[in-house]
């Protein structure tokens, strides 16, 4: 059916997954605090939540596979968003598996953790699903204080306090960038609905409207804040470094994919007549992340920051899909995030059994010799680092995640040729340093004084499991990813009608054909 | 009156901002974020005059969150000020690199 | 193609004779080295108590210690305590034996190819070898007059000399691997002169070059040895190079590589034709690289660290003078190339003269008759290069009969020399003359045989190399006038004058070769014994599976002549011009084609006149060593003075070598090593561009590393100069 | 026999048969149990992956008589759709060309496995795996038609031998394992990019298609200046896995670190990739590209630079693998110059050398690993008067050697004088440069091979070999290399049909496509 979002009660029926999760969340809020912090009542909290995750995924996959459309209004009602609720919903389930056994490893017995999770994810949804302005910085906001919070969970760490505030500060920083972006594109088109604006601008001409440039440009900065992109990527490493590790990882998937749907809707459905101005910029902000992201990476000898600093070219390969503002980019971002997702998530799951206590920092010299003592584990990880590589067959679903955004690239009408080449030889250097740990684990001795890697627990070895089997298999058979992907793009008619701006030479004007000479932005 | 009321607005953003780069004090940040964040409100009321109530409801919002992120903001400053026994940014750099 | 894979020929004259069977000839030797081969590895490989290379270890540690260079015969130090290899007897039976069968054949073959008095040659086709595209070389063999002499030759002195070595290195402990290098080089050889086309011929040519260097390197176990047999293999690589550039350019221009359709092709060009030059002077770099002609001769010197019987059959006798062998089978091409045999005429005298110096001041016996195979060598090709093809294969067979004595018989010497040092202990030079002297008393049959070699090689009438060298000589002086290479050029100087230079060049060439045959003579086997008082009594004539073969040698050194008189004897003393007419049907083209189609035509009076020059200047040469060179005065090698001024020079082989290595071998060697090596690769791309531009990546992180100060001030203002950027951007765009 | 095939629809199955069989042994190796000791361990792992192999190369024999190479169509063709929605299909097939390689590389893969029989002693099982996983790798990419396809096969390879140099290679091993991957890296992503683009433009209503044929029914019409960057980034990938010239600098590194089954499979196989992609992929797809003078001009230079200065770097090695290491790029550099000369010869010449170098390189490394496991050094100069205590051994290091320096009656004759005769008829210049290398590979090869058999035997390590001559395990290895070495020298003739059609289908087309003066699709 059509949901008409003016009903109230048609609009509760189309956020039938997010209120299932945030009623869950709230009576689960209420029974963590219920008893007395324990290592058996944060257990019992965390296997509840991850019920509640199920049975929201069910609740998407209920409702995605209704097929159910919605007239325009402040939610969307598509397969984009059902598709980037799954990856969110996936990467909180392996965030609260992963949690459980760190927090009894790391002797966090507070099992509202657990809690803050689902409303960070819901906080996603509400990201994913948002096409009103202010719904968005809503989602943005629910979702970014709880992960504040989780991000210095650990109290009785002085680098997780750390992490915590400098993400607190920051980003409350860029909140009100992002807030001022929102007030003055309101301001110049009178909307803050998606649709409604993208028509005013249409309708207006407004292209030349400064108060609107302006605002998008403040609205990027926010975003680009969010997802993590050169140059507002400083926060990241040192928060992902002193974040409990589970939290890191949902950090580094399930928050930057919900930014970045938010990222990929808003460009593709309001600002695309606008690509000449926003064009370069997203072009540099996609370069700039790759280089640095890359080359600084590179000199890392902490594997949480260099994991965060890979994070951060990650951003940049996203922003590239942004940039291509095509049904393709979406679909191709689906994909890249989910394979994007399994392999941070895995990475982050070997990291959390390498971590002693949660100050002293997981080396990569720490993993020297790993394949003698734990194979299994080596593999698993160097499956991981592959995939975000996005090397074919060992690195599975990583490559056809990197293909597709080579294709989405090619096929945009803006020529992003010689960034296409740019993100494959920055890759390049990017195995420098995913080799870097493949190296240590497989060809250097186990040192005698290495630490003992502690028994993989149930849930954790399932998180492994689970995504290994998932990145190989579908990086040989990604026919369903690729099917699913399609069928989650945003579709055609979110474009504004034709029409738009005389195109300024100099600026990424879409060519008449794509030509291989690749040729400055 | 909308446009002095923007600019005004722009000006306690401006400041805001300022104060971030130049103060050290963890509290006085986040002070200067909530003058950014009262400085968006500003316009929105502002510009509500032209668009109607959308802008004064986004207020509201925000003033909300503001609230929201005050409390977890003091939380983590005592949690931080728990560790280091203070609140200058400045001593604030175990992670880095 | 042409006529080649029009496969067996079937209406040839020779299709229904023994030639059918010629594919044997050379196959028979191959099954030789197969089996011989087999033989020494076998040994080799099941190391027992009579364990031939624990032997030869001590005979390696026994080599080391002597400090007097290249040492010949070395395997006879094993004599006293190592006994016959286990299975020499069967490889002495095999090794000659697939010799002399091979030999019968081809003097059947030579039977029938009489018998039919063919115009054409025979080609056997046996299977395509590389088709494809517009190219198609089979492995063919080609029957005819030329190759036919030239198997003779191979299989009959090959056959002495298999024969020779079966007494000579009968102590020697690699005696089966001996005999195996031997055959396969007589393959490879026979393969040289009956493949039908250029690339076949490729094959013998390199062929004979691998067993060269495998033989020169025999007794591996002194560096100088191995070193000369790999200088031997490179120097003769660069010939090749020459070769394979004439193929191309055959290929190129005549879309054919059999001997056949290149002769046909030249055939169809003007004389002078560029192409023909450019091939022609390329054939003949591969030709100077295989016969040791200026200025690549530097190999041949060094190549007498093999056996001796080796240096008699390879570096004197055959693979030597495949090069010769090489123009003459391009007659016609070389023909209508008048500047290119200006070219090989003029290096092959210059080559003569060059040597001939050289040899003058040697001590050493077989450098003496090195430089003397390279002088001899130039001989050849001033023949064949003037367009006498068959005055050079003339003094081709006969040079084979009488140098393969020469070498022999000093086979014979050492073998004696080393033999009485061996029984003494004594570590001296066996192979220097200053230790010899008064040989005859001690062997007489191998005094008198090379007596009969010299005076053959010093062009005194009667003996062989009289009539051949003479042949030559006037040859030349008769193109001076109304030839193809009057007419024309080199560098400028016309081709008349050139070849009375050549001339010159010739007779004085012929005048130091009568001297150092004379002194080398002389001072081996006349005046006083030098050897010692210990060593005289054990100085023997070498036994008769030595000196058998040496008097056949000897009986063809004296009649050689006979082959090919000259016109002017007029029958008075036997058949005039036999192997002229014999070869006619091969080179007479290219011959023809040089003269204008006429005989050269001499006076009488000129030609006597010729001949009396050619027999005063041996006679001269041969009269002014007896009466300068006093082998009473010369000292032994360790109380010799060294030399001085030019003496030294020639002695020291004008320092050639030296120069050599100083302007090519060290140059490249450097030049490889400091700027292509450690410059280039391991500088350039590998430490500025691949490990530099890791290194600037590192170097970018670490200061992106720096710049992550961990302070909140700095992200923020990072955040806020990236805000102005981007705001900048939205507003000026 | 064809008919016995036939009855058997041996095309049918075979190729994802061949594909398939590496792998599943490769599973097994790594699942099943684990023997008491470590010794057990290695014997049975070993014993295992050398029946794989051997029943890999039994399998592939049939190729022979199964692929009529006179027919212009591919093969033992096998589709099945793999991602329809991007155009990919899993698609392999042969042609003359691909059919030699694949031998190649089949018949090799157990004497690699027995080149190390005794040198491979930890983790035998997961390096058996490694080396099977590699095999599927390479004959995918000879036997890829479908772009992608082609692709992942092609990086596949990276990580099996990226692994097996760093973890059972020599002392630098980890530089050198870094440096391989990197290189061949860095030139495969730009192919990468490129493959997208020709994918998604030879598609139709929004559907790419990578598929071969399509491609190249799409690029026939390309105009050489445009599509000179489309063929850049082929080239790159290419010329690094060659490699030419000045991309070389990772494979000397390699060889000399790779343990001895690593260096064979590298030069023997690996780097015949480079030059099958240039005769399969780059040339083919862009022809009027490849044929500008400029472009021409550079690949020939390159070509022939490799091949005089692989010659002369080669000479002053101290090392002996990195000195055959050197010997490649010059070879290599042959069977370039052979392919851009374009003609049938030299085409045909180049690829007699591909098999050649293949056989008489990997047995060179082979040799070099038997003397290495009994005397710990590769260095010239450790070495001398081998021939002494171990005859045997010096007759193979003999005969290889000139098969390598090219010595008639030897298969590198052939090949090389193919390609020079080929090229002579359109590049005379390159070829007669090319030339000279003859008589630098005979100094730098001869003079090694002098200074490690022949000179006096004076250390006293060299004297404790006496008596460990090679064993049968080695000389049956080398013997079929030595008889191939010989075949291919005097009866190249059945190899030379069997490419025949496809060379000079190949010259022709690029001909073709040369001579005419359509303006094309690309611009």
């Amino acid at each position: 059916m059509s949901f008409d979002l003016l009903i109230p009660t048609q609009l509760m029926a189309a956020l039938l997954p997010d209120i299932v999760l945030m009623v869950g969340a709230m009576v689960l809020m209420l029974y963590a605090a219920w008893r007395p912090d324990s290592v058996q009542h944060q257990r019992s909290v965390g296997m509840a939540s991850i019920g509640l995750l199920v049975a929201t995924l069910g609740a998407v996959i209920y409702m995605a596979w209704r097929g159910d459309t919605a007239a325009q209004g402040v939610i969307a009602v598509d397969g984009f968003r059902w598709s980037v609720d799954v990856v969110i919903l996936i990467a909180a389930l392996g965030t609260i598996a992963l949690a459980i056994e760190y927090n009894i490893r790391q002797g966090i017995a507070q099992a509202e953790m657990h809690v803050l999770v689902l409303f960070a994810t819901a906080g996603m949804m509400v990201l994913a699903a948002g096409r009103d302005l202010m719904v968005i910085f809503l989602g943005i906001e629910i979702m970014s204080v709880a992960v504040y919070v989780l991000a210095g969970f650990n109290r009785r760490s002085g680098a997780a306090a750390e992490a915590s505030l400098k993400y607190f500060l920051l980003g409350a920083f860029a909140t009100g960038f992002l807030l001022y972006g929102i007030a003055l594109i309101y301001g110049a088109t009178g909307a803050t609905q998606l649709a409604e604006i993208a028509s005013r601008i249409a309708e207006h001409r407004l292209w030349g409207s400064t108060m609107l440039l302006v605002g998008l440009g403040l609205l990027t900065i926010g975003l680009a804040f969010k997802v993590a992109s050169a140059p507002f990527h400083m926060w990241a490493p040192d928060v992902y470094d002193g974040a409990p590790t589970p939290i890191t990882a949902f950090m580094a998937s399930a928050v930057k994919a919900a930014a970045f749907a938010t990222f990929a809707r808003i460009w593709y459905e309001t600002f695309q007549l606008l690509s000449f101005a926003w064009g370069p910029v997203l072009w540099w902000l996609a370069v700039l992340s790759m280089v640095i992201g890359n080359v600084v990476a590179l000199s890392q000898q902490n594997i949480k920051r260099m994991l965060a600093y890979s994070s951060i070219v990650h951003s940049g390969y996203l922003v590239v899909l942004v940039l291509a503002n095509s049904a393709a980019g979406t679909a191709a971002f689906v994909f890249y995030v989910l394979a994007y997702t399994l392999a941070t998530f895995g990475a982050f799951a070997v990291v959390s059994l390498m971590q002693e206590g949660n100050d002293e920092p997981v080396r990569i010299a720490d993993f020297a010799g790993l394949w003698h003592a734990r194979p299994g584990l080596a593999v698993g990880m160097s499956v991981y680092l592959l995939a975000l590589l996005g090397f074919p067959v060992f690195g599975g679903i990583g490559f056809f995640a990197k293909w597709y955004l080579v294709v989405a690239a090619l096929t945009s009408d803006i020529n992003l040729v010689l960034l296409a080449v740019i993100v494959v030889v920055t890759s390049v250097i990017s195995a420098g340093y995913y080799l870097q740990v493949i190296r240590v684990m497989f060809m250097q001795p186990r040192a005698d004084d290495a630490r003992s890697v502690p028994i993989t627990g149930p849930l954790t070895k399932a998180v492994l499991a689970t995504t290994v089997a998932v990145i190989l298999f579908f990086g040989v058979f990604p026919t369903p990813v690729t099917a699913w992907s399609e069928w989650s793009a945003l579709p055609r008619y979110y474009r504004t009608p034709v029409g738009g701006p005389p195109i300024a030479p100099g600026t990424l004007a879409p060519p008449p054909a794509a030509s291989p000479a690749p040729e400055a932005n | 009156m909308v446009a002095e009321s923007l600019a005004l607005s722009a000006a306690l953003f401006t400041i805001g901002v300022i104060g971030v780069l130049t103060r050290r004090n963890a509290i006085i940040l986040f002070m200067c974020v909530e003058l950014m964040l009262n400085a968006v409100n500003l316009s929105f009321v502002a510009l509500s005059t032209l668009y109607g109530a959308a802008g004064q409801v986004f207020v509201l919002f925000v003033i909300t969150v503001a609230a929201a992120e005050a409390a977890v903001g003091l939380a983590i400053v005592i949690a931080i000020f728990r560790h280091r026994q203070s609140v200058n940014l400045d001593d604030i750099n175990l992670l880095k690199g | 193609m042409l006529t080649q894979t029009d496969a067996p020929m079937t209406g040839h004259p020779l299709a229904d004779t023994v030639a059918r069977f010629a594919w044997l000839l050379p196959v028979l030797p191959l099954l030789g080295f197969l089996f011989n081969g087999f033989l020494s590895l076998r040994a080799a490989a099941h190391p027992g108590p009579a364990d031939p290379t624990a032997a030869s270890h001590d005979h390696g540690e026994h080599g080391d210690h002597g400090d007097h260079g290249a040492h010949d015969a070395h395997g006879h130090d094993d004599a006293h305590h190592a006994a016959r290899h286990p299975s020499a007897g069967l490889v002495s039976l095999i090794g000659p034996g697939v010799l002399l069968l091979s030999f019968g054949l081809a003097l059947a073959v030579f039977v029938a190819m009489r018998a039919a008095h063919i115009e054409e040659a025979y080609v056997l086709t046996l299977f395509q070898w590389m088709p494809t595209g517009k190219l198609s070389i089979d492995v063919a063999l080609q029957l005819d007059q030329l190759s036919m002499v030239m198997t003779l030759i191979i299989t009959g002195i090959g056959s002495l000399i298999h024969i020779f070595s079966v007494g000579y290195m009968q102590d020697d402990p690699g005696y089966p691997r001996y005999f195996a290098y031997l055959n396969l080089f007589v393959f490879f050889m026979l393969l040289l002169v009956l493949g039908a086309n250029y690339p076949l011929m490729f094959v013998g040519w390199e062929g004979v070059g691998l067993c060269s260097y495998l033989l020169i390197g025999f007794w591996f176990h002194e560096k100088a040895n191995a070193d000369a047999g790999k200088k031997a293999f490179i120097v003769n690589r660069i010939g090749d190079f020459g070769f394979l550039v004439a193929m191309f350019l055959m290929f190129a221009n005549f879309g054919t590589l059999s001997f056949a359709g290149v002769e046909e092709a030249a055939g169809g060009l003007m004389v002078g034709s560029l192409i023909a030059t450019a091939i022609c002077l390329f054939l003949f770099l591969g030709a100077a690289g295989k016969s040791a002609q200026l200025p690549l001769y530097i190999w041949l010197p060094d190549a007498m660290a093999g056996p001796t019987p080796v240096s008699a059959l390879i570096h004197a006798a055959t693979m030597v003078t495949a090069g010769v062998y090489l123009v003459a089978r391009s007659a016609t091409l070389f023909a209508v190339a008048p500047t290119a045999q200006l070219t090989v005429a003029l290096v092959g005298a210059l080559t003569a003269v060059f040597a001939a110096t050289i040899g003058l001041k040697q001590w050493d016996i077989k450098k003496v008759l090195a430089y003397s195979t390279v002088s001899q060598l130039g001989y050849m090709f001033v023949g064949v290069g003037v367009g006498a093809y068959t005055a050079g294969v003339f003094h081709l067979m006969t040079h084979a009969f009488f140098k393969a004595l020469l070498f022999l018989g000093s086979g014979s010497v050492i073998y004696a020399m080393h033999k009485a040092y061996h029984e003494t202990h004594n570590h001296e030079d066996a192979q220097d003359m200053r230790n010899m002297g008064g040989l005859r008393r001690h062997m007489p049959i191998t005094f008198g045989l090379m007596w009969i070699a010299t005076l053959a090689i010093a062009g005194i009438p009667v003996f062989s190399g009289f009539f051949s060298k003479d042949e030559i000589l006037t040859a030349v002086f008769a193109r001076t006038h109304g030839s193809t290479l009057a007419e024309a050029s080199l560098f400028g100087i016309p081709g008349t004058a050139l070849l009375y230079a050549i001339y010159a060049l010739g007779l004085a060439a012929a005048l130091m070769t009568a001297i150092y045959m004379t002194r080398m003579m002389l001072y081996t086997f006349h005046g006083p014994n030098r050897t010692g008082e210990a060593e005289r009594p054990h100085l023997k004539e070498a036994p008769w599976v030595m000196t058998g073969p040496l008097v056949v040698l000897g009986v063809l050194s004296l009649v050689g002549g006979w082959m090919n008189l000259p016109l002017i004897t007029g029958g008075a003393i036997g058949p005039v011009e036999l192997l002229h007419h014999w070869l006619e049907p091969v080179v007479g083209t290219g011959a023809n084609i040089v003269t204008l189609g006429e005989t050269p035509h001499l006076s009488h009076a000129t030609e006597y006149t010729l001949i009396g020059t050619a027999v005063f200047i041996a006679v001269a040469g041969i009269a002014f060593a007896l009466w300068r060179l006093k082998p009473a005065a010369l000292v032994a090698a360790k109380d010799a003075p060294a030399e001085q001024g030019i003496a030294k020079v020639l002695h020291d082989k004008w320092y050639v070598d030296e120069a050599y290595d100083a302007a090519v071998v060290q140059p490249t060697l450097g030049v490889s090593r400091t700027v292509l090596w450690k410059g280039i690769d391991a500088g350039l791309i590998d430490g500025l561009l691949v490990n530099g531009s890791a290194l600037l990546t590192r170097a970018f992180g670490w200061m992106g590393s720096q710049a992550q100060t961990g302070r909140v001030g700095t992200y923020a203002w990072v955040i806020v100069l990236g805000a102005v950027a981007v705001l900048g951007a939205f507003s000026f765009l | 026999m064809t008919a016995f095939l036939e009855s058997i629809s041996y095309n049918g199955w075979i190729l994802p048969a061949l594909l398939g069989l590496p792998l599943l042994g490769a599973a097994v190796l790594l699942l099943r149990g684990r023997a008491a000791t470590a010794d057990a361990q290695m014997a049975s792992d070993r014993r295992f992956a050398l029946w794989v192999f051997l029943a890999e190369a039994g399998l592939s024999l049939g190729l022979w008589w199964s692929v009529n190479v006179e027919v212009p169509l591919w093969q033992a063709d096998f589709e099945l759709p793999w991602i329809p929605s991007w155009g990919v299909s899993f698609h392999l097939g042969l042609d003359g060309i691909a059919l030699m390689l694949v031998l190649l590389t089949t018949l090799l893969m157990p004497l690699a496995v027995l080149g190390g029989w005794t040198s491979i002693r930890e983790k035998t099982a997961s390096y058996y795996a490694l080396l099977l996983i590699l095999t599927t790798g390479m004959l995918g990419v000879f036997m890829a038609l479908d772009l992608v396809l082609f692709y992942v096969m092609w990086e596949v390879m990276l990580i099996p031998m990226y692994l097996i140099i760093g973890v059972w290679g020599g002392q630098r091993r980890l530089y050198a394992s870094l440096k391989f991957f990197l290189y061949t890296m860095l030139g495969s992503l730009l192919m990468l990019v490129a493959i997208i683009w020709l994918g998604t433009a030879a598609g139709t209503e929004g559907v790419p298609n990578f598929g071969y044929d399509a491609v190249l029914n799409y690029t026939r019409l390309s105009d050489a200046h445009g599509s000179v960057w489309l063929f850049a980034a082929f080239a790159v990938a290419f010329a690094v896995k060659v490699p030419m010239f000045p991309f070389h600098t990772w494979l000397p590194d390699a060889h000399v670190e790779a343990p001895t089954a690593g260096s064979v499979i590298l030069a023997a196989i690996m780097l015949k990739m480079g030059t099958f992609g240039f005769i399969r992929f780059a040339l083919p797809f862009f022809p009027a590209a490849a044929m500008l003078p400029a472009v021409r001009t550079v690949m020939l230079s390159l070509a022939v630079i490799g091949i005089v200065y692989g010659a002369l770097v080669a000479l002053v090695q101290p090392d002996f693998k990195k000195l055959v290491a050197y010997s490649s790029v010059s070879h290599l550099g042959f069977v370039m110059l052979g392919i851009f000369a374009l003609t049938t010869e030299s085409l045909q010449g180049a690829l007699v050398v591909t098999i050649a170098h293949g056989i008489s390189t990997g047995a060179l490394f082979l040799l070099i690993g038997m003397i290495y496991e009994r005397r710990h050094t590769r260095l010239v100069d450790d070495f001398g008067g081998i021939a002494k205590v171990m005859p045997v051994f010096s007759v193979f290091l003999t005969i290889v050697a000139l098969s390598s320096i090219g010595v008639p009656g030897t298969n590198g004759f052939v090949g090389e004088f193919l390609v020079l005769i080929g090229s002579f008829q359109t590049q005379p210049f390159y070829a007669v440069i090319a030339a000279t290398s003859v008589i630098i590979a005979a100094a730098y090869l001869l003079w090694a091979v002098q200074r490690i058999i022949y000179n006096p035997l004076v250390k006293p390590e060299n004297e404790r070999l006496r008596g460990h001559d090679l064993n049968w395990r080695e000389i049956g290895l080398l013997t079929p290399l030595v008889v191939a070495i010989l075949w291919i020298g005097v009866y190249p003739k059945p190899l030379l049909q069997k490419t025949e059609r496809a060379a000079a289908k190949l010259i022709q087309y690029v001909e073709d496509v040369r001579t005419s003066d359509r303006i094309g699709r690309i611009r």
